[in-house]
Protein backbone atom coordinates (compact mmCIF):
# COMPACT_ATOMS: atom_id res chain seq x y z
CA UNK A 1 0.00 0.00 0.00
CA UNK A 2 1.80 3.38 -0.67
CA UNK A 3 1.13 6.27 2.27
CA UNK A 4 -0.69 9.32 1.79
CA UNK A 5 1.88 12.18 2.34
CA UNK A 6 0.37 15.55 1.63
CA UNK A 7 2.84 19.14 2.69
CA UNK A 8 1.36 22.31 3.77
CA UNK A 9 2.32 25.22 5.90
CA UNK A 10 1.06 26.04 9.18
CA UNK A 11 1.61 29.13 11.47
CA UNK A 12 5.13 28.79 9.68
CA UNK A 13 5.95 25.08 10.26
CA UNK A 14 5.73 22.57 7.15
CA UNK A 15 3.03 20.00 7.97
CA UNK A 16 3.57 16.44 6.51
CA UNK A 17 0.20 15.09 6.84
CA UNK A 18 0.55 11.03 6.75
CA UNK A 19 -2.37 8.42 5.60
CA UNK A 20 -2.09 4.88 5.60
CA UNK A 21 0.12 2.11 7.50
CA UNK A 22 4.02 3.19 8.35
CA UNK A 23 5.45 -0.14 8.33
CA UNK A 24 8.84 -1.79 7.20
CA UNK A 25 7.45 -1.88 3.59
CA UNK A 26 6.21 2.20 3.50
CA UNK A 27 8.59 3.42 5.86
CA UNK A 28 10.82 4.55 2.98
CA UNK A 29 8.66 7.20 1.33
CA UNK A 30 7.90 8.48 4.34
CA UNK A 31 12.30 8.67 5.11
CA UNK A 32 12.54 9.96 1.31
CA UNK A 33 9.88 12.51 1.67
CA UNK A 34 11.20 14.05 5.31
CA UNK A 35 14.84 13.78 4.03
CA UNK A 36 13.89 15.99 0.94
CA UNK A 37 12.11 18.27 2.77
CA UNK A 38 15.02 19.29 5.08
CA UNK A 39 17.19 19.32 2.03
CA UNK A 40 15.10 22.03 0.83
CA UNK A 41 15.72 23.86 4.24
CA UNK A 42 12.31 23.24 5.71
CA UNK A 43 13.66 22.03 9.06
CA UNK A 44 10.53 23.18 11.35
CA UNK A 45 8.32 19.82 10.27
CA UNK A 46 5.02 18.78 11.91
CA UNK A 47 4.64 15.31 11.01
CA UNK A 48 0.42 14.66 11.36
CA UNK A 49 -0.07 10.84 12.08
CA UNK A 50 -3.83 11.27 13.10
CA UNK A 51 -4.46 9.56 9.48
CA UNK A 52 -2.45 7.02 10.72
CA UNK A 53 -3.51 3.36 10.97
CA UNK A 54 -0.42 1.61 12.29
CA UNK A 55 2.71 2.56 13.02
CA UNK A 56 5.59 0.27 14.13
CA UNK A 57 9.52 0.60 15.42
CA UNK A 58 10.27 0.97 11.34
CA UNK A 59 7.79 4.38 11.54
CA UNK A 60 9.71 5.30 14.82
CA UNK A 61 13.04 4.50 13.27
CA UNK A 62 12.15 7.16 10.45
CA UNK A 63 10.63 9.97 12.71
CA UNK A 64 13.51 9.64 14.65
CA UNK A 65 16.13 9.75 11.60
CA UNK A 66 14.36 13.01 10.50
CA UNK A 67 14.32 14.86 14.24
CA UNK A 68 17.94 14.20 14.44
CA UNK A 69 18.63 16.08 11.01
CA UNK A 70 15.95 18.38 11.66
CA UNK A 71 17.44 19.92 14.96
CA UNK A 72 20.85 19.20 13.25
CA UNK A 73 20.01 21.90 10.86
CA UNK A 74 18.49 24.15 13.87
CA UNK A 75 14.87 22.88 13.06
CA UNK A 76 12.71 20.33 15.21
CA UNK A 77 10.28 17.81 14.28
CA UNK A 78 6.73 17.65 16.22
CA UNK A 79 4.42 14.92 16.08
CA UNK A 80 0.36 15.28 15.96
CA UNK A 81 -1.25 11.97 17.11
CA UNK A 82 -4.90 11.51 18.67
CA UNK A 83 -5.32 7.81 18.51
CA UNK A 84 -4.01 5.85 21.89
CA UNK A 85 -3.25 3.15 19.54
CA UNK A 86 -0.71 4.89 18.16
CA UNK A 87 0.80 7.42 20.64
CA UNK A 88 0.45 4.29 22.73
CA UNK A 89 3.97 3.14 20.60
CA UNK A 90 5.53 6.57 21.63
CA UNK A 91 4.88 5.87 25.10
CA UNK A 92 6.31 2.13 25.03
CA UNK A 93 9.67 3.55 23.70
CA UNK A 94 9.60 6.28 25.56
CA UNK A 95 10.27 8.42 22.34
CA UNK A 96 7.13 10.46 23.79
CA UNK A 97 10.21 12.12 25.63
CA UNK A 98 12.25 12.52 22.56
CA UNK A 99 9.74 14.13 20.43
CA UNK A 100 7.24 17.51 20.97
CA UNK A 101 3.46 15.47 20.91
CA UNK A 102 0.24 16.78 20.30
CA UNK A 103 -3.51 15.65 19.86
CA UNK A 104 -3.21 18.63 17.08
CA UNK A 105 -1.26 20.28 14.74
CA UNK A 106 -1.32 23.38 16.84
CA UNK A 107 -0.97 21.58 20.14
CA UNK A 108 1.97 19.99 18.66
CA UNK A 109 3.90 22.88 17.50
CA UNK A 110 2.97 24.60 20.44
CA UNK A 111 4.70 21.40 21.98
CA UNK A 112 7.61 22.29 20.15
CA UNK A 113 7.63 26.06 20.68
CA UNK A 114 7.79 25.78 24.44
CA UNK A 115 10.54 23.22 24.81
CA UNK A 116 13.16 25.50 26.85
CA UNK A 117 15.56 25.60 23.63
CA UNK A 118 13.82 24.12 20.42
CA UNK A 119 17.13 24.28 18.46
CA UNK A 120 18.94 21.80 20.96
CA UNK A 121 19.85 19.07 20.08
CA UNK A 122 17.95 16.55 22.79
CA UNK A 123 15.68 17.27 25.51
CA UNK A 124 18.33 17.19 29.15
CA UNK A 125 15.61 15.37 31.28
CA UNK A 126 12.25 14.01 31.54
CA UNK A 127 10.58 16.89 31.48
CA UNK A 128 10.20 17.97 27.64
CA UNK A 129 7.69 20.39 26.26
CA UNK A 130 5.94 17.38 24.33
CA UNK A 131 4.40 16.00 27.54
CA UNK B 1 6.30 -27.83 19.15
CA UNK B 2 7.96 -26.54 22.06
CA UNK B 3 6.89 -25.72 25.42
CA UNK B 4 4.49 -22.79 25.28
CA UNK B 5 2.42 -24.72 22.75
CA UNK B 6 2.21 -27.71 24.22
CA UNK B 7 0.20 -25.81 27.12
CA UNK B 8 -3.34 -27.84 27.84
CA UNK B 9 -6.20 -27.36 25.63
CA UNK B 10 -4.29 -25.78 22.70
CA UNK B 11 -6.21 -27.79 19.83
CA UNK B 12 -4.24 -28.98 16.69
CA UNK B 13 -4.39 -27.81 13.98
CA UNK B 14 -2.78 -24.76 14.17
CA UNK B 15 -3.63 -22.31 11.21
CA UNK B 16 -0.32 -21.22 9.46
CA UNK B 17 0.53 -18.37 6.76
CA UNK B 18 3.51 -18.91 4.99
CA UNK B 19 4.93 -15.02 3.09
CA UNK B 20 7.99 -14.58 0.74
CA UNK B 21 10.81 -12.41 2.85
CA UNK B 22 9.21 -9.36 0.90
CA UNK B 23 7.92 -5.84 2.55
CA UNK B 24 5.09 -6.14 0.97
CA UNK B 25 3.61 -9.08 2.67
CA UNK B 26 3.97 -7.70 6.16
CA UNK B 27 0.82 -6.02 6.10
CA UNK B 28 -1.11 -9.82 4.81
CA UNK B 29 0.69 -11.10 8.40
CA UNK B 30 -1.10 -8.40 9.99
CA UNK B 31 -4.22 -9.26 8.24
CA UNK B 32 -4.27 -12.75 9.35
CA UNK B 33 -3.63 -12.24 13.20
CA UNK B 34 -6.22 -9.29 13.07
CA UNK B 35 -8.99 -11.74 11.71
CA UNK B 36 -8.17 -14.75 13.57
CA UNK B 37 -7.61 -12.42 16.61
CA UNK B 38 -11.31 -10.64 15.84
CA UNK B 39 -12.92 -14.03 16.73
CA UNK B 40 -12.15 -14.47 20.12
CA UNK B 41 -14.83 -11.54 21.20
CA UNK B 42 -13.55 -11.89 24.87
CA UNK B 43 -10.11 -10.00 23.42
CA UNK B 44 -10.04 -6.30 23.51
CA UNK B 45 -9.97 -4.59 20.63
CA UNK B 46 -6.52 -2.86 22.08
CA UNK B 47 -5.04 -5.86 22.45
CA UNK B 48 -5.58 -7.35 19.09
CA UNK B 49 -3.73 -4.42 18.14
CA UNK B 50 -0.99 -4.72 20.64
CA UNK B 51 -0.56 -8.36 19.35
CA UNK B 52 -0.78 -7.23 15.53
CA UNK B 53 2.16 -4.29 16.26
CA UNK B 54 3.75 -7.33 17.91
CA UNK B 55 3.61 -9.94 15.19
CA UNK B 56 4.23 -7.69 12.76
CA UNK B 57 7.63 -6.47 14.52
CA UNK B 58 8.45 -10.39 14.61
CA UNK B 59 7.78 -10.54 10.83
CA UNK B 60 9.87 -7.72 9.88
CA UNK B 61 12.79 -9.12 11.57
CA UNK B 62 12.04 -12.38 10.38
CA UNK B 63 12.31 -10.85 6.89
CA UNK B 64 15.20 -8.87 7.38
CA UNK B 65 17.06 -11.75 8.73
CA UNK B 66 17.45 -12.99 4.84
CA UNK B 67 19.39 -9.81 3.96
CA UNK B 68 21.53 -11.78 1.52
CA UNK B 69 19.43 -14.69 0.54
CA UNK B 70 17.80 -16.12 -2.37
CA UNK B 71 14.33 -15.75 -3.60
CA UNK B 72 13.16 -18.94 -1.88
CA UNK B 73 13.38 -17.03 1.74
CA UNK B 74 9.94 -17.75 3.36
CA UNK B 75 8.67 -16.29 6.60
CA UNK B 76 6.29 -18.46 8.19
CA UNK B 77 3.67 -17.48 10.72
CA UNK B 78 1.84 -20.05 12.95
CA UNK B 79 -1.97 -19.49 14.88
CA UNK B 80 -3.07 -21.67 17.71
CA UNK B 81 -6.45 -20.71 19.29
CA UNK B 82 -6.06 -22.11 22.85
CA UNK B 83 -8.48 -21.83 25.41
CA UNK B 84 -7.73 -19.44 27.73
CA UNK B 85 -4.68 -18.18 25.09
CA UNK B 86 -3.28 -17.22 21.77
CA UNK B 87 0.00 -18.06 20.54
CA UNK B 88 1.58 -17.46 17.44
CA UNK B 89 5.22 -18.08 16.19
CA UNK B 90 7.17 -16.45 13.51
CA UNK B 91 9.55 -18.58 12.22
CA UNK B 92 12.52 -17.68 9.75
CA UNK B 93 15.72 -19.64 8.51
CA UNK B 94 17.83 -16.45 8.32
CA UNK B 95 20.62 -17.44 10.34
CA UNK B 96 19.61 -16.80 13.70
CA UNK B 97 20.92 -14.13 16.44
CA UNK B 98 21.42 -14.38 20.16
CA UNK B 99 18.74 -12.25 21.92
CA UNK B 100 20.43 -11.56 24.70
CA UNK B 101 23.52 -9.85 22.75
CA UNK B 102 21.07 -7.04 21.03
CA UNK B 103 22.46 -3.80 22.16
CA UNK B 104 20.60 -1.65 24.50
CA UNK B 105 19.92 2.20 23.45
CA UNK B 106 21.48 5.16 25.62
CA UNK B 107 18.65 6.32 27.72
CA UNK B 108 15.54 8.62 25.40
CA UNK B 109 17.54 11.67 27.59
CA UNK B 110 20.72 11.83 26.05
CA UNK B 111 21.45 13.23 22.80
CA UNK B 112 23.12 9.73 22.38
CA UNK B 113 19.51 8.42 21.94
CA UNK B 114 18.86 10.37 18.42
CA UNK B 115 21.48 7.89 16.82
CA UNK B 116 20.06 5.18 16.95
CA UNK B 117 17.19 4.27 14.43
CA UNK B 118 16.45 0.86 14.72
CA UNK B 119 16.35 -1.37 17.80
CA UNK B 120 12.97 -0.99 18.97
CA UNK B 121 11.13 -4.05 17.48
CA UNK B 122 12.16 -6.28 20.09
CA UNK B 123 11.35 -4.12 22.99
CA UNK B 124 8.05 -3.14 21.57
CA UNK B 125 7.21 -6.96 21.56
CA UNK B 126 7.95 -7.54 24.86
CA UNK B 127 6.17 -4.35 25.92
CA UNK B 128 3.18 -5.53 24.24
CA UNK B 129 2.61 -9.51 24.91
CA UNK B 130 2.36 -11.51 27.59
CA UNK B 131 4.93 -13.78 27.05
CA UNK B 132 7.42 -14.11 24.14
CA UNK B 133 10.60 -16.64 23.59
CA UNK B 134 13.19 -16.06 20.77
CA UNK B 135 14.12 -19.47 20.02
CA UNK B 136 17.38 -20.58 17.85
CA UNK B 137 16.26 -23.41 15.50
CA UNK B 138 18.77 -25.34 13.12
CA UNK B 139 18.85 -22.68 10.61
CA UNK B 140 17.31 -19.26 12.23
CA UNK B 141 14.98 -18.31 14.77
CA UNK B 142 11.36 -18.83 15.94
CA UNK B 143 9.57 -16.21 17.93
CA UNK B 144 7.06 -17.28 20.19
CA UNK B 145 4.37 -14.60 21.42
CA UNK B 146 1.61 -15.33 23.65
CA UNK B 147 -1.69 -13.40 24.67
CA UNK B 148 -4.11 -14.36 27.73
CA UNK B 149 -7.62 -14.01 26.93
CA UNK B 150 -10.55 -14.83 28.78
CA UNK B 151 -12.12 -18.54 27.85
CA UNK B 152 -13.31 -19.21 24.10
CA UNK B 153 -16.65 -18.85 23.24
CA UNK B 154 -18.20 -21.15 21.54
CA UNK B 155 -18.84 -20.93 17.52
CA UNK B 156 -21.63 -21.71 15.76
CA UNK C 1 4.72 -28.75 -8.24
CA UNK C 2 2.85 -29.45 -11.78
CA UNK C 3 2.23 -28.16 -15.37
CA UNK C 4 0.65 -25.38 -14.68
CA UNK C 5 3.14 -23.57 -11.94
CA UNK C 6 6.24 -24.39 -13.67
CA UNK C 7 4.79 -21.59 -16.43
CA UNK C 8 7.27 -19.28 -17.74
CA UNK C 9 8.43 -17.03 -15.28
CA UNK C 10 6.23 -17.88 -11.92
CA UNK C 11 8.44 -16.96 -9.23
CA UNK C 12 9.24 -19.09 -6.40
CA UNK C 13 8.10 -18.90 -3.04
CA UNK C 14 4.31 -18.79 -3.32
CA UNK C 15 2.43 -17.49 -0.28
CA UNK C 16 0.64 -20.20 1.33
CA UNK C 17 -2.22 -20.39 3.64
CA UNK C 18 -3.73 -23.68 5.70
CA UNK C 19 -6.51 -23.76 7.65
CA UNK C 20 -8.38 -26.23 9.77
CA UNK C 21 -11.15 -27.96 8.07
CA UNK C 22 -13.87 -25.97 9.67
CA UNK C 23 -16.50 -23.80 7.80
CA UNK C 24 -15.35 -20.94 9.83
CA UNK C 25 -12.02 -20.84 8.20
CA UNK C 26 -13.63 -20.48 4.65
CA UNK C 27 -13.85 -16.48 5.03
CA UNK C 28 -10.03 -16.50 6.20
CA UNK C 29 -9.43 -17.75 2.39
CA UNK C 30 -11.48 -15.54 0.85
CA UNK C 31 -9.81 -12.75 2.41
CA UNK C 32 -6.49 -13.83 1.33
CA UNK C 33 -7.68 -14.35 -2.09
CA UNK C 34 -9.19 -10.83 -2.27
CA UNK C 35 -6.22 -9.20 -0.53
CA UNK C 36 -3.34 -10.71 -2.59
CA UNK C 37 -5.68 -10.35 -5.70
CA UNK C 38 -5.69 -6.58 -5.36
CA UNK C 39 -2.25 -6.43 -5.24
CA UNK C 40 -2.87 -6.66 -9.03
CA UNK C 41 -4.18 -3.59 -10.22
CA UNK C 42 -4.62 -4.63 -13.53
CA UNK C 43 -7.36 -7.59 -12.68
CA UNK C 44 -10.59 -6.10 -13.06
CA UNK C 45 -12.78 -5.99 -9.55
CA UNK C 46 -15.09 -8.52 -10.84
CA UNK C 47 -12.50 -10.88 -12.12
CA UNK C 48 -10.98 -10.65 -8.37
CA UNK C 49 -14.68 -11.48 -7.06
CA UNK C 50 -14.90 -14.14 -9.46
CA UNK C 51 -11.27 -15.94 -8.37
CA UNK C 52 -12.56 -15.39 -4.97
CA UNK C 53 -15.63 -17.17 -5.09
CA UNK C 54 -14.32 -20.18 -7.04
CA UNK C 55 -11.45 -20.62 -4.53
CA UNK C 56 -14.16 -20.28 -1.79
CA UNK C 57 -16.30 -22.92 -3.59
CA UNK C 58 -12.76 -25.60 -3.86
CA UNK C 59 -11.94 -24.77 -0.29
CA UNK C 60 -15.96 -25.66 0.83
CA UNK C 61 -15.14 -28.61 -1.40
CA UNK C 62 -11.84 -29.44 0.50
CA UNK C 63 -13.21 -29.21 3.52
CA UNK C 64 -16.31 -31.70 2.75
CA UNK C 65 -14.43 -34.05 1.67
CA UNK C 66 -12.57 -34.52 5.42
CA UNK C 67 -16.55 -35.58 6.71
CA UNK C 68 -15.27 -38.01 9.12
CA UNK C 69 -12.28 -36.98 9.75
CA UNK C 70 -10.02 -36.65 12.51
CA UNK C 71 -9.09 -33.01 14.15
CA UNK C 72 -6.38 -32.70 12.28
CA UNK C 73 -7.32 -32.15 8.94
CA UNK C 74 -6.14 -28.99 7.08
CA UNK C 75 -6.67 -27.54 3.68
CA UNK C 76 -3.61 -25.61 2.27
CA UNK C 77 -4.16 -22.91 -0.63
CA UNK C 78 -1.44 -21.79 -2.18
CA UNK C 79 -1.17 -18.47 -4.42
CA UNK C 80 1.69 -18.21 -6.90
CA UNK C 81 2.14 -14.57 -8.43
CA UNK C 82 3.11 -15.09 -12.59
CA UNK C 83 3.84 -12.44 -14.98
CA UNK C 84 0.26 -13.08 -16.07
CA UNK C 85 -1.47 -15.45 -14.61
CA UNK C 86 -2.49 -15.76 -10.75
CA UNK C 87 -2.43 -19.78 -10.18
CA UNK C 88 -3.96 -20.89 -6.79
CA UNK C 89 -4.13 -24.15 -5.63
CA UNK C 90 -6.57 -26.01 -2.82
CA UNK C 91 -5.47 -29.00 -1.69
CA UNK C 92 -6.93 -31.59 0.73
CA UNK C 93 -5.76 -35.22 2.19
CA UNK C 94 -9.87 -35.82 2.22
CA UNK C 95 -9.50 -39.16 0.01
CA UNK C 96 -10.12 -37.74 -3.46
CA UNK C 97 -12.78 -38.03 -6.19
CA UNK C 98 -13.45 -38.80 -9.89
CA UNK C 99 -14.39 -35.16 -11.32
CA UNK C 100 -15.48 -37.25 -14.49
CA UNK C 101 -17.74 -39.21 -12.58
CA UNK C 102 -19.63 -36.36 -10.59
CA UNK C 103 -23.48 -36.48 -11.60
CA UNK C 104 -24.95 -33.91 -13.89
CA UNK C 105 -27.63 -31.87 -12.64
CA UNK C 106 -31.13 -32.12 -14.55
CA UNK C 107 -31.73 -29.28 -16.42
CA UNK C 108 -33.13 -25.92 -14.48
CA UNK C 109 -36.78 -26.04 -17.16
CA UNK C 110 -37.36 -29.36 -15.89
CA UNK C 111 -39.30 -29.94 -11.82
CA UNK C 112 -36.39 -32.39 -10.79
CA UNK C 113 -34.01 -29.70 -10.78
CA UNK C 114 -35.72 -28.77 -7.38
CA UNK C 115 -34.68 -32.19 -6.47
CA UNK C 116 -30.84 -30.86 -5.86
CA UNK C 117 -29.47 -28.59 -3.40
CA UNK C 118 -26.17 -30.30 -3.81
CA UNK C 119 -23.63 -30.17 -7.01
CA UNK C 120 -23.55 -26.44 -8.08
CA UNK C 121 -19.57 -25.78 -6.87
CA UNK C 122 -18.06 -27.42 -9.84
CA UNK C 123 -20.13 -25.72 -12.82
CA UNK C 124 -19.23 -22.79 -11.01
CA UNK C 125 -15.86 -23.13 -11.00
CA UNK C 126 -15.28 -24.03 -14.55
CA UNK C 127 -17.40 -20.96 -14.81
CA UNK C 128 -15.31 -18.84 -13.39
CA UNK C 129 -11.53 -19.32 -13.50
CA UNK C 130 -10.07 -19.48 -17.16
CA UNK C 131 -8.25 -22.42 -16.38
CA UNK C 132 -8.62 -25.34 -13.05
CA UNK C 133 -7.45 -28.84 -12.87
CA UNK C 134 -8.76 -31.76 -10.48
CA UNK C 135 -5.70 -33.77 -10.01
CA UNK C 136 -5.56 -36.89 -7.18
CA UNK C 137 -2.85 -36.46 -5.14
CA UNK C 138 -2.27 -39.67 -2.74
CA UNK C 139 -4.17 -39.13 -0.33
CA UNK C 140 -6.37 -36.85 -1.58
CA UNK C 141 -7.22 -33.51 -4.39
CA UNK C 142 -5.53 -30.84 -5.29
CA UNK C 143 -7.65 -28.36 -7.61
CA UNK C 144 -5.59 -25.67 -9.45
CA UNK C 145 -7.71 -22.32 -10.71
CA UNK C 146 -5.91 -20.33 -13.08
CA UNK C 147 -6.85 -16.44 -14.10
CA UNK C 148 -4.88 -14.76 -16.94
CA UNK C 149 -4.48 -11.03 -16.39
CA UNK C 150 -2.64 -8.46 -17.66
CA UNK C 151 1.42 -8.32 -16.95
CA UNK C 152 2.55 -7.50 -12.99
CA UNK C 153 3.31 -3.88 -12.47
CA UNK C 154 6.25 -3.56 -10.58
CA UNK C 155 5.62 -2.78 -6.91
CA UNK C 156 7.65 -0.16 -5.22
CA UNK D 1 -19.29 -14.62 10.80
CA UNK D 2 -23.38 -14.24 11.65
CA UNK D 3 -25.73 -13.51 8.94
CA UNK D 4 -28.07 -10.50 9.26
CA UNK D 5 -31.79 -12.10 9.18
CA UNK D 6 -34.80 -9.88 9.45
CA UNK D 7 -38.26 -11.03 8.78
CA UNK D 8 -40.71 -8.58 7.70
CA UNK D 9 -44.41 -8.22 5.42
CA UNK D 10 -44.82 -6.73 2.17
CA UNK D 11 -48.37 -7.17 -0.12
CA UNK D 12 -48.96 -10.10 1.94
CA UNK D 13 -45.53 -11.83 1.02
CA UNK D 14 -42.98 -12.59 4.30
CA UNK D 15 -39.76 -10.58 3.28
CA UNK D 16 -36.50 -11.80 4.89
CA UNK D 17 -33.78 -9.30 4.39
CA UNK D 18 -30.75 -10.99 4.66
CA UNK D 19 -27.39 -9.50 5.23
CA UNK D 20 -23.41 -10.78 5.60
CA UNK D 21 -21.82 -13.61 3.58
CA UNK D 22 -23.72 -16.45 2.65
CA UNK D 23 -21.09 -19.37 1.95
CA UNK D 24 -20.67 -22.79 3.77
CA UNK D 25 -20.38 -21.57 7.14
CA UNK D 26 -23.58 -19.25 7.41
CA UNK D 27 -26.00 -21.05 4.87
CA UNK D 28 -27.13 -23.04 7.73
CA UNK D 29 -28.87 -20.80 9.99
CA UNK D 30 -30.59 -19.04 6.42
CA UNK D 31 -31.44 -22.74 5.94
CA UNK D 32 -33.01 -23.01 9.34
CA UNK D 33 -35.14 -19.76 9.23
CA UNK D 34 -36.69 -20.44 5.89
CA UNK D 35 -37.61 -24.13 7.27
CA UNK D 36 -39.14 -22.38 10.12
CA UNK D 37 -40.89 -19.75 8.30
CA UNK D 38 -43.16 -22.83 5.96
CA UNK D 39 -42.83 -24.83 8.91
CA UNK D 40 -45.54 -21.57 9.67
CA UNK D 41 -47.01 -21.77 7.34
CA UNK D 42 -45.52 -18.56 5.69
CA UNK D 43 -45.23 -19.84 1.78
CA UNK D 44 -44.82 -16.84 0.12
CA UNK D 45 -41.61 -15.71 0.53
CA UNK D 46 -39.00 -12.82 -0.87
CA UNK D 47 -35.15 -13.32 -0.04
CA UNK D 48 -33.94 -10.24 -0.07
CA UNK D 49 -30.23 -10.51 -0.94
CA UNK D 50 -29.68 -6.71 -1.36
CA UNK D 51 -27.58 -6.73 1.69
CA UNK D 52 -25.64 -9.83 0.97
CA UNK D 53 -21.45 -9.56 -0.01
CA UNK D 54 -21.23 -13.20 -0.78
CA UNK D 55 -23.26 -15.71 -2.19
CA UNK D 56 -21.55 -19.04 -3.08
CA UNK D 57 -23.02 -22.45 -4.29
CA UNK D 58 -23.90 -23.48 -0.64
CA UNK D 59 -26.33 -20.55 -0.41
CA UNK D 60 -27.78 -21.77 -3.55
CA UNK D 61 -28.65 -25.00 -2.75
CA UNK D 62 -30.68 -23.61 0.31
CA UNK D 63 -32.41 -21.39 -1.76
CA UNK D 64 -33.69 -24.46 -4.25
CA UNK D 65 -34.36 -26.53 -1.26
CA UNK D 66 -36.60 -23.25 0.39
CA UNK D 67 -38.25 -23.19 -3.15
CA UNK D 68 -38.95 -26.63 -3.37
CA UNK D 69 -40.82 -26.37 0.08
CA UNK D 70 -42.28 -23.35 -0.25
CA UNK D 71 -44.22 -24.84 -3.59
CA UNK D 72 -44.72 -28.20 -2.00
CA UNK D 73 -47.06 -25.76 0.13
CA UNK D 74 -48.52 -23.71 -3.05
CA UNK D 75 -46.15 -21.07 -2.40
CA UNK D 76 -43.30 -19.17 -3.93
CA UNK D 77 -39.84 -17.66 -3.33
CA UNK D 78 -38.73 -14.88 -5.00
CA UNK D 79 -35.05 -13.15 -4.69
CA UNK D 80 -34.44 -9.74 -5.19
CA UNK D 81 -31.01 -8.68 -5.52
CA UNK D 82 -29.56 -5.74 -6.97
CA UNK D 83 -25.76 -6.03 -6.86
CA UNK D 84 -24.36 -7.64 -10.24
CA UNK D 85 -21.92 -9.67 -8.53
CA UNK D 86 -24.55 -11.48 -6.68
CA UNK D 87 -26.92 -11.97 -9.70
CA UNK D 88 -23.99 -13.39 -11.66
CA UNK D 89 -23.90 -16.66 -9.52
CA UNK D 90 -27.83 -16.91 -10.30
CA UNK D 91 -26.78 -16.74 -14.14
CA UNK D 92 -23.82 -18.80 -14.33
CA UNK D 93 -25.81 -21.75 -12.58
CA UNK D 94 -29.03 -20.49 -14.63
CA UNK D 95 -30.79 -20.49 -11.39
CA UNK D 96 -32.42 -17.49 -12.67
CA UNK D 97 -34.56 -19.39 -15.06
CA UNK D 98 -36.16 -21.02 -11.63
CA UNK D 99 -36.40 -18.56 -9.38
CA UNK D 100 -38.63 -15.42 -9.83
CA UNK D 101 -36.06 -12.40 -9.79
CA UNK D 102 -36.11 -8.45 -9.17
CA UNK D 103 -33.79 -5.52 -8.33
CA UNK D 104 -36.27 -5.03 -5.82
CA UNK D 105 -38.30 -6.71 -3.37
CA UNK D 106 -41.49 -5.04 -4.82
CA UNK D 107 -39.82 -6.46 -8.67
CA UNK D 108 -39.39 -9.87 -7.18
CA UNK D 109 -43.18 -10.04 -6.02
CA UNK D 110 -43.95 -8.44 -9.24
CA UNK D 111 -42.19 -11.28 -10.97
CA UNK D 112 -43.87 -14.17 -9.12
CA UNK D 113 -47.08 -13.28 -9.75
CA UNK D 114 -46.78 -12.27 -13.10
CA UNK D 115 -45.54 -16.41 -13.43
CA UNK D 116 -48.27 -18.56 -15.38
CA UNK D 117 -49.09 -20.10 -12.61
CA UNK D 118 -47.15 -19.27 -9.25
CA UNK D 119 -48.24 -22.37 -7.18
CA UNK D 120 -46.94 -24.96 -10.25
CA UNK D 121 -43.78 -26.59 -9.40
CA UNK D 122 -41.49 -25.65 -11.62
CA UNK D 123 -41.41 -23.31 -14.62
CA UNK D 124 -42.09 -25.38 -18.22
CA UNK D 125 -39.43 -23.35 -20.55
CA UNK D 126 -36.63 -20.48 -20.03
CA UNK D 127 -39.31 -17.78 -20.29
CA UNK D 128 -40.10 -17.46 -16.28
CA UNK D 129 -41.60 -14.50 -15.10
CA UNK D 130 -38.10 -13.41 -13.38
CA UNK D 131 -36.16 -12.62 -16.39
N1 LIG E 1 14.53 -13.12 13.42
C1 LIG E 1 15.75 -12.58 13.55
N2 LIG E 1 16.82 -13.14 12.92
C2 LIG E 1 18.05 -12.60 13.03
N3 LIG E 1 18.33 -11.50 13.76
C3 LIG E 1 17.31 -10.89 14.41
C4 LIG E 1 15.98 -11.39 14.34
N4 LIG E 1 15.20 -10.60 15.10
C5 LIG E 1 16.00 -9.65 15.61
N5 LIG E 1 17.29 -9.82 15.21
C6 LIG E 1 18.45 -9.00 15.57
O1 LIG E 1 18.13 -8.20 16.69
C7 LIG E 1 18.33 -6.81 16.40
C8 LIG E 1 17.34 -5.97 17.14
O2 LIG E 1 16.03 -6.21 16.63
P1 LIG E 1 14.89 -5.12 16.85
O3 LIG E 1 14.84 -4.76 18.30
O4 LIG E 1 13.65 -5.63 16.24
O5 LIG E 1 15.39 -3.83 16.07
P2 LIG E 1 15.74 -3.64 14.53
O6 LIG E 1 15.14 -4.78 13.78
O7 LIG E 1 15.14 -2.33 14.21
O8 LIG E 1 17.24 -3.61 14.46
C9 LIG E 1 18.23 -6.74 14.89
O9 LIG E 1 18.92 -5.64 14.38
C10 LIG E 1 18.85 -8.05 14.45
O10 LIG E 1 20.22 -7.97 14.45
N1 LIG F 1 -11.95 -31.96 -2.89
C1 LIG F 1 -12.85 -32.95 -3.02
N2 LIG F 1 -12.65 -34.15 -2.43
C2 LIG F 1 -13.54 -35.14 -2.54
N3 LIG F 1 -14.68 -35.05 -3.26
C3 LIG F 1 -14.95 -33.88 -3.89
C4 LIG F 1 -14.06 -32.78 -3.80
N4 LIG F 1 -14.59 -31.76 -4.55
C5 LIG F 1 -15.75 -32.23 -5.05
N5 LIG F 1 -15.97 -33.49 -4.66
C6 LIG F 1 -17.14 -34.34 -5.03
O1 LIG F 1 -17.78 -33.76 -6.13
C7 LIG F 1 -19.15 -33.52 -5.82
C8 LIG F 1 -19.65 -32.28 -6.52
O2 LIG F 1 -19.02 -31.13 -6.02
P1 LIG F 1 -19.68 -29.72 -6.18
O3 LIG F 1 -20.01 -29.52 -7.62
O4 LIG F 1 -18.79 -28.70 -5.58
O5 LIG F 1 -21.04 -29.80 -5.39
P2 LIG F 1 -21.33 -30.09 -3.84
O6 LIG F 1 -20.06 -29.88 -3.09
O7 LIG F 1 -22.38 -29.10 -3.49
O8 LIG F 1 -21.83 -31.50 -3.80
C9 LIG F 1 -19.19 -33.44 -4.30
O9 LIG F 1 -20.43 -33.76 -3.79
C10 LIG F 1 -18.13 -34.44 -3.91
O10 LIG F 1 -18.65 -35.75 -3.92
Amino acid sequence: MELGLEVSEQAGWTVVRVAGEVDTYAAPQLRERLVELVTEGQTRLVVDLRGVDFLDSTGLGVLVGALKRARGHDGDLAVACAQERIRKVFEITRLDRVFPMGATVEAAIEAATSRPDPGEAEPLDGATGGR
Amino acid sequence: MGVLVDAPGVEAPPVQLTVPARPEFVGLVRLFVATLAASRRELAEERVDDLKLAVSEATTNAMESYRSAGRDAVVTVTWWDGPDRLVVSVADEGGGFDVDKVPKHPPVTTSERLRFERGLGIPIIRALVDECAFERTPKGTTVRLVMFCGPREDRA
